[in-house]
């Protein structure tokens, strides 16, 4: 590299650039809680979704299964599930596990009452149905 | 080597890069969805578009100037040709305000369709680099009123002017590429 | 003493500022006309690549320094008009 | 080693270097799962194994950047470390926070943990990667900040580097973005968002600051070059990161609910992220080839230039292989995330610890290096653990791909499971290939206490 480029010049760079950069990415940001309210139809929030989502966090849920295609490889995508099975056979499968069958992957027992069942229903509900741009390519996930 | 500090050649040729895939991403979504462009382009204005890229071209060319009076050791009005450029480039950020004002009040996000957020993007994106170049500018001029610079030690403005001509150029393209051409 | 007469490039760039003005009118005309087409595209495009390679070589003043640098801005200007190019005229049928 | 402060490291890495081979150990036990899924089950479920390997990862990490500061702050700072007993003590409330965490996880399900540890008060906890309690969690914040205290106090009375500056400048921006974890909003989308501003901007942003400020002090260190072509070097590339990774976070924003312009946002800003990593490598490699001394200490170099390589790899090629959003739509949430996410955070994070932990371990025991036949082991363990980490990346690829194949595209796509089942070879090879790595660790280990053969080098 040149002698005319200085270290102070690539210092200058260094913080202008990042300066620079953050800004537009508080405006995005900006812009983008703007808009969510017509993608992710907050409206439908109830009070069982947001039980819901805290039972799917406290059994750690996204340790095996991915939600929009984020958490663990090892189980199937959850985001679209209810679209995929519906809300009874989710809860039937829940309570039906672990399967137990040798050599197969398992899924534990969380001994969920009904409500915590039809909570963590409305809230996979809710979930498919924010506009994730058409993401996952088919019912699959 | 070129003219000015070889760094911002490394910034310049970055952007460059970036505008560059930008315009060719504009163009390729265009190809996809010509309808919604052409129909979304009617609704520019293409006169205060043009009117910008002559503010903007002017600009460069005072810098040119600038440029020039600092190699005969004039630092006053090299000084004074950078502030004229900075007040076009004022000029041009008021005429865009006003445009992006009216299209923001019609409503317009950068969820309208992907023209617009085309639209929206590369102007903005572009508008803070005018913005940067001002910074930079100004840093030079006020340099340059002090004596900073002389007809031997003049990288400084070299440096700026580099800056300032690749935000001119970005636009000289993207004017007739998002107001012009369908 | 230093030099103090005024460099030899400023009535270049003094005609090179006309004829920036004078192409920017011409591509603003076309564009007010609501002028399309390919060969209008064409026109309003190579337009804008003379423009700017007049700023990069009479502004920026890369005529005067090595090839490789006048290269690297030629060739990104070539690389996106032609890319536009062949969006545009995919679109043609 | 110069200054006596500079001691405190030593635990660090000794710990950072303990919780990494649990993560493996970790990792060994999910690769099996992976092909008999009832290994170990119901005693750790993958999901308790998958917490474990991924806190224990991010645990060392922080030890390892931790003893990186405490050793070259004094050094780069000249002057004895503001206080080397609040150092201590920060290690010790650290270590068994985080071993109380672990087993917190292991013994009692997770459910319960939660509310044992106030996450009805304020839940934090079940996001990947910040499953921590909430007491972990503040604790992390207490220790970040008590570490942060202690080496800005030792630069400010000292002398102000670039590679300082840079690495504090890291190190406070890891703080400040894991505040974002304590937000947890009822709304998956906006859940999600604010996520990435913990996860991405630290391990594409942040840490890529603190990434660079290591490599640059052990280049210097070890090549003699002059001190201000490096620092030149390291803020160009640091400014190339940030210039293209933060609005690269917009790669993560495609299909989780967010506008659709981030689809354009992302993918142009992400494509250009591997610059800075190509530059890293060829800054590694300019480096020691215009080396003006040669330094005992070869096993460390191997790592420098190892660093530059893998993370080029790693982060820069197998990231920008799915970060285009057409690209994306088919391989996000697939195995191909996985092969990019274990070759980056070896090749940048895990390669740049043992980095550094190569080159201060042997001056923190009072020797410039270690004996040859030690070193050569060394070099064995590097050569062990990265290629069998190449091979992993490459088997999840080819899984990955298959997996897309099956399951996504087509007019008759399989069902996940059905899939799983298919591409199962990949899976025992990944294992296979994981045992390699275990084995590559454990030669690294006993790398340090190997005594046969000539005496080590004098300091």
């Amino acid at each position: 590299m040149s002698e005319t480029f200085t270290k102070a010049m690539a210092r200058n760079i260094f913080y202008g650039g990042a300066v620079f950069f953050f800004l537009l990415f508080i405006a995005l940001t900006f812009d983008t809680v703007q808009t969510l309210p017509k993608r992710d139809h907050r409206e439908n929030i109830t009070d069982s979704v947001v039980r819901g989502k805290h039972i799917w966090e406290t059994r750690d849920c996204v340790g095996c299964h991915t939600i929009l295609g984020e958490g663990a490889y090892f189980a199937p995508e959850l985001g679209n599930v209810y679209k995929r099975r519906g809300g009874d056979f989710i809860k039937a499968w829940i309570k039906s596990q672990p399967t137990g069958a040798p050599g197969r992957r398992q899924m534990p027992q969380f001994n969920l009452t009904d409500e915590q069942l039809d909570d963590l229903v409305s809230f996979l509900k809710w979930t498919s149905e924010i506009n994730t741009n058409n993401w996952p390519p088919n019912i699959e996930g | 080597m070129p003219p000015g500090d070889l760094a911002i050649w490394f910034f310049i040729f970055a952007e460059l890069l970036a505008f560059g895939i930008f315009f060719v991403a504009y163009a390729f979504a265009r190809a996809h969805n010509v309808e919604l462009f052409n129909e979304s382009q009617q609704h520019l204005n293409i006169a205060s578009g043009a009117i910008n890229t002559l503010v903007l071209i002017t600009s460069s060319y005072f810098v040119v100037r600038a440029v020039a009076a600092i190699k005969q050791n004039f630092s006053r009005e090299c000084a004074r040709w950078i502030a004229a450029a900075i007040g076009m480039g004022g000029i041009f950020l008021a005429i865009k305000l006003f445009e992006l004002y009216a299209k923001f009040s019609a409503g317009i996000s950068l969820s309208t369709n992907t023209f617009y957020m085309f639209y929206l993007s590369l102007t903005i994106f572009h508008f803070m680099h005018v913005i940067l170049g001002m910074v930079i500018l100004t840093a030079v001029m006020l340099k340059a009123r002090s004596g900073g610079y002389s007809a031997k030690l003049h990288t400084g403005v070299e440096t700026g002017a580099s800056y300032w001509h690749m935000v001119d150029m970005l636009w000289i393209i993207l004017f007739p590429l998002v107001y012009v051409i369908h | 003493m230093e030099i103090t007469h005024k460099p030899h490039f400023i009535r270049p760039c003094t005609l090179v500022w006309l004829t920036l003005m004078s192409l920017t009118v011409t591509t603003y005309a076309i564009g007010e006309a609501n002028l399309g087409g390919w060969a209008i595209m064409l026109t309003v495009l190579g337009t804008a690549v003379i423009k700017v390679q007049m700023v990069s070589s009479y502004f920026m003043g890369l005529r005067r320094t090595r090839r490789l640098w006048r290269g690297i801005v030629l060739g990104w200007l070539l690389l996106v008009a032609g890319l536009i190019t062949i969006a545009y005229l995919s679109t043609i049928k | 080693m110069q200054y006596k402060s500079q001691a405190v490291a030593k635990p660090y890495f000794i710990a950072a270097i303990g919780l990494f081979v649990g993560q493996i150990l970790f990792g060994l036990i999910m690769g099996y799962q992976y092909v008999v899924g009832d290994f170990l089950f119901p005693a750790i479920p993958f999901n308790v194994a998958r917490m474990v390997h991924t806190n224990l990862l991010i645990v060392w990490t922080l030890f390892a950047f931790m003893g990186a500061g405490y050793y070259l702050i004094p050094e780069e700072a000249e002057t004895e470390l503001f206080s080397p007993k609040l150092a201590i003590i920060m290690f010790w409330i650290f270590l068994v926070a985080g071993a109380l965490t672990i087993v917190g996880y292991l013994a009692v399900p997770y459910a319960t943990l939660a509310r044992m540890t106030g996450n009805d008060i304020l839940a934090t906890m079940g996001r990947e990667f910040l499953e921590q309690p909430l007491p972990t969690k503040v604790g992390i914040v207490i220790v970040a900040l008590a570490f942060l205290f202690n080496i800005s106090l030792t630069v400010l009375k000292g002398r102000k580097t670039s590679i300082s500056l840079v690495l504090l400048l890291g190190l406070w921006g890891l703080a400040v973005f894991f505040l974002f974890s304590f937000y947890n909003p009822s709304n998956l989308v906006l859940d999600k968002y604010f996520w990435w501003w913990t996860v991405h901007l630290w391990v594409e942003g942040v840490w890529e600051l603190i990434l660079g400020a290591m490599l640059a002090f052990v280049l210097i260190k070890i090549t003699g070059v002059d001190r201000e072509v490096i620092e030149k070097w390291l803020y160009v590339i640091i400014a190339m990161t940030l210039i293209t990774g933060i609005i690269g976070t917009g790669h993560h924003y495609f299909w989780i609910g967010a506008p659709e312009y981030w689809q354009w946002f992302g993918s142009v800003f992400s494509a250009l992220e591997p610059i800075p990593f190509f530059m890293m490598t060829v800054f590694a490699f300019n480096m020691v080839n215009r080396r003006r001394r040669e330094h005992p200490n070869k096993a460390a170099t191997l790592w420098a230039l190892g660093t530059g390589v893998m993370s080029f790899l790693g982060a820069g090629v197998w990231g920008f292989m799915h970060t285009l959003a057409p690209v994306n739509f088919y391989t996000h949430g697939t195995q191909i995330t996985a092969a990019h996410g274990h070759m980056a955070f070896f090749g940048a994070y895990a390669m740049v610890n043992l980095t550094m932990i190569s080159y201060a371990m042997p001056m923190l025991r009072g020797r410039s290096a270690n004996s040859r036949s030690a070193q050569t082991l060394e070099m064995w363990s590097f050569w062990l653990m990265t290629v069998s980490m190449v091979f992993i990346t490459l088997f999840l690829t080819a899984a990955g791909i298959l997996q897309i194949w099956l399951q996504r595209m087509g007019s008759n796509p399989m069902s996940f499971m059905d899939t799983q089942d298919q591409v199962m070879l990949f899976y025992w090879l990944r294992e296979i290939a994981g045992l390699v790595f275990f084995v590559g660790l454990v030669l690294y280990i006993w790398s340090f206490f190997y005594k046969k053969g000539e005496a080590h080098i004098a300091a």
